[in-house]
Formats: structure tokens, sequence, C-alpha cells
């Protein structure tokens, strides 16, 4: 069945969109619904990579600092100023735009590994300096949230379930602007950017400041969701918001799922996180560590087999694409 | 020695080269003439399996270049001067030379192929501690061709030497080439500049889009009507 | 191709199998009373949330071994184990999962102090009774009804380390003027570092030295530098393992003969004195609970693990103790029923003859105030109680290297 | 005097670094991916010098030939197998596979090894020489003095050996190393596996003054990724300066500022150096 009608694929993007508020008719468990709703949550950040990793190829390991400046803004704001997240969480947002457009105005003329090496310099430069500035953001020790009351204003709910129509429509929203972004003319010229950045300036495109523009709006989408994990874990310190591993699972939700579509993000971290947890639930080391021997294998031959991840498989079967049968062999450089 | 037939190649899908064939006798210095993307440079990195290829025959002394691995092929005495020099910037003279001599690891042989080649160009002996990119363009070509020759090669494949050199230069270098080629080895030339070709090369051949049109002696195409019109400018 | 397709079909295979055997088999209710523990099994806390659940193995064999829960007509403890990463987030899910998986009575974590406030938080909002070792203030600060530290309180533990060796000094004649603090960058090092220095302040004593450095050192020489040069008559040092050990080495390694009183984790493991042998000698350290004490519990963790148990094995071995001590009075069937009990809990000796104080008795927080830190020496390879003075089965300290009386 | 101690200190710590960072520069320089899977290198190759030491009393500084053979083999059949499928790949699949072997490493290690650390017992382990006033730490002279002689023996290797060279021609230009008869798959394979065999090296090299555990490689791999972009990824020369001067400044910013900002000073420096020459202080531009 293909959907090829401009009113057809709207309709079917309705329909996801519905059925993705609708998970919690389903009557999950807690845990699984608490599972759903980190899902999205990381679904979201992933987005915000994409936008500059994906569609851009500028493959940056630190977007874990957007997240964290996300997560650290709108938590000071509630703690020290009682400012409900709803505010705080733009706020967030913005600085980690600004921040975005700093990182940016350094790194963007840096090409390939280099570029994903200083970001990652960077990040860590981030995660010291929140480290050493302890009387405003409790250092390594982190904040804990304080739980006021249940409310709405105030983005406090006691189970991780009841932040799951919020973070879904977080979702939605991240995946409507990725998807509007791929197929936008600054979608086109971030194309031209990944295939080839000397061609994309001599083609007349301000490359440096479409890579902006995408960088930053991927900080607010990355930021947003940094503000609703703070919320529902009511505990942030550097080590879980802002640290190498998370830049790396982030980039890692894209590019499983497919870092040049739209809807990447949300297979790869539909597909991991639970994958993920399920895998923690051994009550042994060995068996901890056989699970997450899997984990590596997996993502190893993912991008062994196929580069562009599920959105790639997707593409072979729905092109029944055949390579051409390759002549004898041949070298490139 | 070398016997090509109904040779085809890909960059990736697209097809490059339609079938053509080929002749290089011993001692031979053939030249392979046509205009710009015509698939002279197509060719000669078919031979060297840069580029995927499939042909009835591909022989060469009668081993199969089809079924030998690409840096196997140098072995078997061909050796490539591929377009543009492509010397290894950042090492010295010498150690491009030497790179050349990969193949041939005796000490005593080494020494002949560099006393041979610093004899052909004796400027490369001059410079032989300097940095491969620091030459001029006819001192990095020179390079190229020294280090092809290191390999004692029966057959050199020669990709436009004389681009981008400046006419002095282009003297000097088909001076050097003449002198390889009476040494004994074998030269397959790919030429833009079809007269300075003919005049080098006792046959040619004449390629456009990836199909041989014409073939004969040096003689016989210097006084082809369509030659003179289409490459020579007369 | 085709084979890597297979690859793929294989390792997908083997993670579903994975987590199916994460599943839990439903346990039979009627003669189990199940505990949750959520420890990090992987990640860089492995090690520690390792030790801590063995001591939980065994102290629910001893218990069970003994006939179980009498006034639960001798119903078995149950522990079900989680991996809690060494991620905060990942600690409240894996902590989410168990609590739906298994309906524990009551669960034990997280070893690591960020990991047990994400892990607690979700016990209090689903009403389970959280008992933990972790140290840190925030734990007992927040209000919370269902959380149970039995440990002191990583405040209390730095200032203690301080007011003991102060204490120490004064009794061996050479009376503390100088120190040095250096502790490392997280929650465990700053929130200790805070409690030494305020109690340093308060007793008037030169902090000569007061330096944070990156948790994960890979070179100790330029601290160590820091440290010579300060002409501290004492180092007080609050880390992990890992850098406890490049440290001490780099200060043999520059001929130091500072006294070292360092802040319990790193430096009361048997890792600390397999990996430094005698370099251990005569150094102090804070500790939450005494080794010399342990009991039949330290034999049973001698023969089982072949080393000396550790003090989070045994303060954890102590959380499930005491879960097991308010079921035995209260008949306790629901978390909440447990969660009453454990509040108004006040038992001595036996199983908690290792905790100074050798009792539990929780106040409103939820914190245990029977319990106090003590100081440990390492003689010839064994960790023994040295202050305060008055303890039972204390030995005498020694103090660069002058024997205290 | 201060200053003098922590320059030598600086130093020792720098040529250690030189020894770690040498093989991801190398494979680097050759393969031109970013080994993310080589601080995981380091960490096998302690648990061989560990394994070593427990079942055949060998001392680390010797079990480090046996770490370098076990790495080699373990980095040969990884180029051959995955390594070598995304060479002429998109950049992505370049870093994230090596993430996925790191990731898998560590955690076999994990499962196979427990999480416990180990240490060896050796007599020189706190031992140290005294420089006039200044105390130098035997296990760091010796782990300095094998960088010393592994920089010196790599430089030799590919300055003067026909495969050396055969590398440095490979790292340069690919297909002018084919025509010369160079098989490029085979060097780039020989290559990555001399990378993994000098961090399985370096890991036996430092155990006994260090520890090992299965996640001890995330400590020593953002420092060793700073050096090796610092002084020009792929140019060992450039590891070797980059080595002396994280070391140095590490040493030196200890003695003005906090430890705590120590990596960051590091970092800016990293970051100030890439503004200014955006390919490392000894790296070779590239056209890209």
């Amino acid at each position: 069945m293909r959907i090829d009608t401009l009113w057809g694929r709207r309709a079917l993007l309705a329909a996801g969109a519905i059925a993705l508020l609708c998970v919690p008719l389903l009557h999950l468990s807690d845990y699984t619904m608490r599972i759903a709703t980190m899902t999205c949550v990381y679904v979201v950040a992933a987005a915000g990579w994409t936008l500059i990793g994906g569609y851009a190829n500028q493959i940056t390991l630190g977007q874990a600092t957007m997240f964290g400046i996300g997560a650290y803004v709108s938590t000071m704001l509630f703690v020290h100023f009682h400012l409900s997240p709803w505010i705080g969480g733009p706020l967030g947002a913005i600085a980690a735009a600004l921040a975005a457009a700093a990182i940016g105005f350094l790194v963007f003329r840096l090409w390939g590994a280099y570029f994903a090496l200083v970001t990652l310099a960077l990040a860590e430069m981030v995660r010291i300096l929140v480290e050493y500035a302890q009387p405003i953001t409790g250092g390594p020790q982190g904040i804990s949230v304080p739980f006021v009351r249940n409310s709405v204003w105030l983005l406090q709910f006691p189970e991780a379930k009841d932040y799951y129509e919020i973070a879904a429509l977080l979702v939605i929203l991240a995946l409507a602007l990725a998807r509007g972004v791929q197929f936008s003319p600054l979608g086109y010229r971030l194309r031209a950017i990944r295939d080839d950045e000397v061609a994309a300036k001599l083609a007349g495109i301000d490359v440096f400041r479409t890579k902006m523009i995408a960088f930053m709006l991927g900080a607010v989408l990355s930021a947003l969701a940094g503000t609703l994990y703070a919320q529902i874990t009511g505990f942030v310190d550097p080590d879980s918001v802002l640290s190498i591993t998370l830049s790396v699972q982030l980039a890692l939700y894209a590019i499983i799922g497919g870092a040049q579509v739209w809807w990447g993000p949300l297979a790869g971290a539909a597909l991991l996180v639970p994958l993920g947890q399920a895998m923690t639930g051994s009550g042994s080391a060995a068996g901890a560590g056989l699970a997450k021997i899997v984990y590596g294998l997996l993502l190893v031959a993912i991008v062994v087999i196929q580069p562009l991840g599920i959105a790639g498989f997707v593409k072979d079967i729905r092109f029944r694409r055949r390579k051409p049968a390759a002549p004898s062999q041949a070298v490139t450089p | 020695m070398l016997s090509i037939r109904e040779l085809s190649a890909w960059y990736g899908a697209v097809e490059a080269l339609h079938g053509i064939s080929l002749e290089v006798a011993e001692g031979e210095r053939v030249a392979l003439v046509g205009s710009n993307r015509a698939g002279k440079t197509t060719t000669l990195r078919a031979i060297s399996g840069l580029v995927g290829r499939r042909a009835a025959e591909l022989t060469y002394r009668g081993a199969d270049l089809q079924h030998t691995n690409p840096y196997a092929i140098p072995a078997l005495g061909i050796a490539h001067v591929p377009e543009g020099r492509q010397i290894f910037t950042g090492m010295s003279v010498i150690d491009n030379l030497l790179v050349g001599a990969y193949t041939h690891k005796q000490p005593v042989q080494r020494r002949e192929r560099l006393d041979l080649v610093f004899s052909l160009f004796p400027r490369l002996a001059e410079r032989r501690q300097q940095a491969g990119d620091t030459l001029s363009g006819g001192e990095q070509q020179m390079l190229a061709i020294g280090r092809a020759l290191m390999a004692s090669p029966s057959l050199l494949l020669l990709d436009e030497p004389s681009q981008g050199l400046a006419p002095r230069i282009v003297d000097e270098m088909y001076e050097a080439l003449q002198r390889v080629a009476q040494t004994g080895v074998t030269i397959l030339l790919v030429e833009q500049n079809v007269s300075l070709a003919l005049d080098f090369a006792s046959r040619a051949y004449v390629i456009e889009n990836g199909r041989i049109s014409l073939h004969g002696s040096s003689e016989e195409l210097v006084n082809d009507e369509r030659i003179r019109a289409s490459y020579l400018g007369i | 191709m085709r084979h890597f397709t297979k690859l793929v079909a294989g390792v997908l295979a083997l993670a579903m199998t994975f987590a199916g055997l994460a599943v839990p088999l439903a346990a039979s209710a009627e003669t189990t009373v199940t505990v949750g523990a959520v420890f990090p099994l992987t990640g860089s806390l492995a090690a520690f949330g390792k030790t801590s659940v063995q001591g939980l193995q065994l102290a629910a064999k001893e218990i069970n071994d003994r006939g179980g829960i009498a006034a639960l007509g001798g119903a078995k403890i149950n522990l079900v184990v989680r991996d809690s990463t060494s991620d905060p987030a990942d600690a409240a899910n894996a902590t989410a999962r168990l609590i739906d998986d298994v309906h524990p009575i009551a669960v034990v974590g997280a070893y690591a102090s960020s990991l047990s406030l994400t892990s607690s938080s979700v016990c209090e909002r689903r009403g389970i009774p959280f008992l933990t070792m972790s140290f840190t203030d925030d734990l007992t600060n927040r209000g919370y009804k269902n959380t149970f530290q039995v440990v002191p309180k990583a405040s209390v533990i730095g200032s203690k380390q301080l007011n003991y060796a102060v204490d120490i000094a004064k009794a061996a004649g050479d009376p503390l003027k100088n120190i040095a603090i250096v502790y490392e960058n997280t929650a465990y090092g700053t929130s200790q570092a805070k409690g030494l220095q305020a109690e340093a302040e308060a007793l008037h004593v030169h902090v000569a030295l007061f330096e944070a450095y990156p948790h994960g050192l890979t070179d100790a020489t330029p601290l160590v530098q820091k440290i010579n040069a300060s002409n501290a008559q004492v180092l007080f040092p609050i880390s992990y393992f890992t850098d406890a050990v490049l440290m001490i080495r780099a200060l043999a390694q520059s001929h130091s003969k500072v006294q070292i009183v360092g802040g319990a984790a790193g430096f009361v493991i048997p890792d600390f004195v397999q990996t430094l042998g005698s370099l251990t000698e005569n150094i102090m350290s804070i500790d939450t609970s005494a080794y010399d004490q342990y009991g039949s519990f330290e034999k049973a963790y001698l023969a089982a693990y072949h080393t000396f148990a550790p003090h989070e094995a045994y303060e954890n071995a102590v959380s499930l103790f005491a879960i097991a001590a308010a079921l035995q009075k209260s008949r306790a069937s629901t978390p909440a029923a447990l969660r009453d009990a454990l509040a108004s809990l006040d038992v001595k000796g036996g199983a908690f003859s290792g905790m100074p104080g050798s009792g539990v008795k929780f106040d409103a927080n939820g914190l245990n105030t029977d319990a106090y830190p003590v100081m440990v020496q390492w003689r010839n390879h064994n960790l023994v109680t040295i202050w305060p003075a008055s303890g039972h089965g204390v030995q005498a300290a020694v103090w660069n290297g002058k024997t205290v009386k | 005097m201060a200053v003098l101690q922590a320059l030598v200190n600086g130093t020792l710590v720098g040529g250690v670094y030189a020894l770690i960072t040498v093989g991801l520069t190398l494979i680097f320089g050759v393969l031109e991916i970013v080994n993310f899977a080589q601080g995981e290198f380091l960490m096998v190759g302690m648990y061989v010098a560990y394994f070593s030491y427990v079942a055949l009393h060998l001392d680390p500084m010797l079990s480090a030939v046996l770490a370098f053979g076990v790495l080699f083999g373990i980095g040969a059949v990884l180029e051959r197998w995955l390594v070598r499928r995304v060479l002429h790949g998109p950049e992505i699949s370049q870093i994230f596979l090596t993430v996925g072997i790191s990731i898998a490493l560590q955690n076999a290690a994990l499962a196979f090894f427990g999480s416990d650390f180990h240490s060896v017992h050796v007599p020189y382990q706190t031992a140290s020489l005294s420089l006039g006033p200044i105390p130098i730490s035997v296990p760091y002279l010796l782990a300095f003095a094998w960088g010393a002689a592994i920089n010196l023996l790599l430089y030799v290797f590919l300055v003067r050996t026909d495969f050396g060279r055969a590398m440095r021609a490979v790292a340069v230009n690919a297909v002018a190393a084919t025509l010369s008869g160079i098989n490029v798959s085979r060097v780039r394979m020989i290559a990555f596996a001399i990378g993994a065999g000098l961090a399985g090296l370096a890991g036996a090299v430092i155990l006994p003054y260090a520890y090992v555990y299965p996640t001890i490689g995330l400590q020593y791999v953002v420092i060793m990724f700073t050096i090796a972009v610092l002084g020009g990824l792929g140019n060992v020369n450039g590891a070797v300066i980059g080595s002396l001067i994280v070391g140095i400044t590490q040493a030196l910013s200890a003695l003005f500022l906090p430890s705590a900002l120590q990596n960051l000073v590091v970092f800016a420096l990293f970051v100030a150096v890439l503004m200014i020459k955006p390919s490392g202080l000894l790296g070779r531009s590239h056209a890209h």
C-alpha cells in the first residue's frame, strides 16, 4: 500500500500523531508508560541532533550540552526563583540557542573528525565549569528538584507516566519542525552542505548561516527535552545531563533510526530506549555486561550494513533497490 | 605484449568505456589520443585496475589482468604514471623514489635504478632530500616518471605527461622519455597534445566517447584529414 | 550482505533472549517476602554495586537459614536484584520496573548518592520503603516519608573525620594545626569536604589546602605536589578507590610522610589493601561501620568471597536485617505497614553490632540516629577500629608512628 | 623550585601520554578514522598485563610486548572484518563503528573479568630517584622510557623501512601507492593493528602506577583525543609534541589553578590552537 497524495500523507501523519497521544488509553503498566515517556524525551533530544548532525552531516558529539542547559536553566530558575518550568523551559531553550551560536561560531570552519572532537572538548569544558560553579549549579552534587505539589502549572506530577501527554505533544512539535525543515529551502541547503560543502558554497549558499540556523534550532529542541527530563527525574547532575555518554547516545538514536530523515530519531529512540531498558533487567554483572555487548554489536552491525539506519532499510524495501552488479574490483582512494 | 579486446569500464554505475580493443607490442611506443573526457585516462586506469572493468581479453605477457589485484600489477612489469603526477606530498624525493621501488627489494638493483633515474633527471638528484610538494610542476612530473621507473617496468603507462608544463620543460621531458624508450621499455602514452604524441609514438589510437574511432601508424594519422581537422588544427 | 543480515538477526535474537530473561517468574507469594535491590552492576560504579549485592545476598541467606521471618510463618526473603547502571535516570527506571514487576515490600539501593536520590524518589511516589547506605545529606533532607538512611550522613562523617583526628592528635601530644583537604569533585566528595571544612573552622584548625580534583585522575603528581607544598601535618583525602591509589603511590614516590586520614569510600575496601599492600600501614580513615564487630557476617563473607566484607556490603546487609526486624515486629504484609514499622524500629546488638552505636533507630526524616562514624586504621593489612576510644573493642591508635594510649 | 618539579613531572607524564596517543595518531594518519575504541584497547592491554602478572609473574614492563601482540591481533581482526567496510562509507559510520566496538569491549571485559579493580605489585612501584632535590618517580620514568623508545622505533620504522615508507605513502595517496605495487588494504590493516598494539603496550606500561577495571578507558580517551588533535591528527611527531604540551600544561596549571580546572586549561588550549590552525600544530591541511 502506498499513499502518495498530499492529503493522504497528511492524513497518515495526523493519524500517527493522534495514535501517539492515545497511547495511555492502552492502560499499560506504570513502568511501560514511564519508558514511553522517557522515549519521547529522547526522541525530541535526538531530533535536535538530527537537524545539524544528520541533515548537514556536522557530527557534533556535544549535544548533551544543549540538553544539559535546558535541564539546568529551568531547574535553577525553579529552585532559586520558583519560576515555573513553562517559563524556565523556553528560557533554557534560548540559553541553549545562544550557547549553540557561540559554539557554532568557533567550530563551523572545522571539518569531519576535527569538528566532532572539538564539540566533544567544548562539551567537557561546559561540564567542568558547571561542576566548578557550585554555588549556582549545585556543582557535582547536582540539584534535586523539590516536589512541591501536583500541578500542571509547576509541571509537577507524582509519576513519570503523568508527563506522557506533554512529552508526546513535544515529540509531535519536534518532528513537525524536523519534517518542515527537511522539505524546506533550509533543508535543501543543509543537504547541499552534507553532500559537498565546497560545491554548496560555490552554488551561493551561505554555509555558515545555514549551519548556524540548524544548530540553534536543534539546540532549542534538545534543551526543551532537557527541561522535561529534569522535571521527570527530579534530579539533575553534570554526570547525567552533560556527559559524553549522553551526547553519544543522542547521536546513536538518530543514526540508528536514520540520520537523514525527520522520523529517524523516533525510530531510533523507540527501538533503543526500550531495548536498553530491557537489557538492564538482569541481576548479575556478567549478565548485564553480556546484554550490553549485544547493544554494542547491534550498533556495529547497523553502521556496517546500513549506514542510513532503519530509514535505509525502509528505503531499500520500498524501492526494491538493487545495486548494479559490480564489475571486477576497483580501488577508490 | 599488452592485449585488450572489448574492454568496458565503469565509474560506479556509469559506463565510461564501451568495448575498446588495443594492442601494444614489445618495445613499441604507442599513443592514445583524443579530446578531453574521451576515455583515455579511463583506459589506463582500467588496465591498472583502478576502475571497475570487464573485457573479453585483458592480458599482459599472457597474464590475465582482470584476475590480478591492482597492487599486484606493477610486479608484472607495468608502471603507471598517473594523471596529475600524484606524488607523495610531504615525503622527500628520495622517499618517493624508494616507494616506487617497493616491489624491488634488492639493494643493488635499487642502486642501479636510482642511478638511472638521476642520470635521466639530474635535477631530482639535486633535490633528493626536498619534500615532493615543494618541487616545481616539471620536477614533480619528472619525479612521477622516475618513481615509475624505479620498479624496472617493461611497460610504462604515461598519462598526460605534458599537462600544465611550459613548452621548454615539455621538450626536456620528451627527450628524457626518448632515452627511456631506448633502454627497451615499451610505452603506452596518453596525450592531449596530439602532434606531440604522434611525434613520439610509432603508432596511435584515437579514442572518442569511449570507443576507438581510428588507429594506424603515426605517419598515416598525421596525414589523415579528420585528424588534421579535429586535433591538429590544420 | 546476506551473512550480515544473519548477524543482525542473531544479535536481535540474543537481545530478545536477554530481555526475556529479565522478566522474572511470578514469585510464589505465600511463603516469601520480596525485597528489591537496585545497584549499579554496569558502568563505572559496578564494582561497588557488586559488593553491595553480595552483602545483601549473604544477609538474605542468613535470615532464611534461620527460618525466615518467624512472625510471618517462616516466610523467606526473596531478594530481586536489578541493575541501576551508573546513571541516575536509569536507576529511577530500574526501580520503577522492579516495583511493577515484583511488587517488593521494600527496596534497598543504590550505593551512589546520585543513584539513591532518583531511586528513592520513585519509591516515595509509590509508597515503598527505600533503605540506603548512601551518605549524602540530601537523602533525608527532603521530607520523604519512605527513605531510611542506615548510616550517618556525609556532613556528619566529614565533621567527625576532622573531629576524631583532632582528638587523636591531642592524645598523641601532637596537636593538629595545619591540614590539607583534597576531595573528588563528586556529590560524595564535595558534601563530605564541606562538613570537614566547617568543623576545621569551628575548631580553629588551619586549612592550608582545600582542593577539589576531577574524579578519575590519570595522574596524581600535580595534586601531590600541591599537597607537599602545603606542608600540612595531616592529609584528608576524600576519594574513591581509583584516585586514592594514584595519590598514595605518588605520595610515596615523593617521599611524603604525611599522616593520611581518608574519607571512607576508597580507603576502606579490600581492593585498597590488595592494591597498595604495605603502603596502607597506619593510614586512617573515617568509617561508618566497625569491621572488627561484624561477627558471623564477617565470617560468612570471608568464606564466600575470600576478602573481608567492605562497609557497603555490611551496611546494605544491615538494611535488610532492619527490614527483617521490622517485619518480625509488625507482621506487616504491605509496604505501608512496613514503613510504619521501620519508622518506630529500635533494635540493638546482634546483627547490628558492626554499626557504631550497634543499633538502628530512625528519626522523622528516616536518618538512623543510633549510628555515628568511627575512625579505623590499617594495621598489618587489616582494618581496626581506633576511635572514639570509649567504643567497644577499640584498639590503640598509631599517630605518626606513635602509639596513642 | 616548584616550577622545576612541575616541569619534570609534566615532561614525564607527557612522555607517557605520547605512548598512549601515538597509536591513535597512526591509525588516523593511515586510515583517516578516529578510533573511539582506543581507550578500550588500552584497557585490554592492562588486563593482558594484569593476567600475565597473576599467571606468570611477569613484570608489566615485559608483558607490554605480549600486550602489544594480543592487541595487534585484535586490531588486525577488527580491521579485516569491520573497519575496512566503513573506510569509504559516510563519516557517521566511521565514528560510530568504533563507538560500538568500544561499548562491546567495555562490557565484554565486565562480563568476563568482572567489575573489580586490579593492579600489580612490583618492587619499583613507589620508588623514586633523586635528581638533586627533585624526586623522579621510577614507574613514570620507566613508562617514559618505553614511550621514548616506542616513538623512536616508530620513527625509524616509518622513515627507514620499506613498509614504513609504504605506510606513509598510503596515508598520503592511496591510489599512487597502489600504482607503486603496495597492497593498500594490507598496509591499512597492519597500521590499525600496530595502532591497537601500541595502545595495548601503553596499557601494560602504565599498570604499575595505575589499576585496571572495565571502564578505565574512558578516563584516558578524552585526553588522547585532545593530544592527537592538538598535535595534528595523523602526525606522529605532532602527537609527541602535543603530549609534552598537555603534560607540562597540566603540571604547571596545577601550581596556579584549582585542580578541578586542570583539564579546562588543556581543553581551552586545544580549542585555541584549532581556531588559529584548524588542522592542529603539525597537521597537514585537508582539501575536504
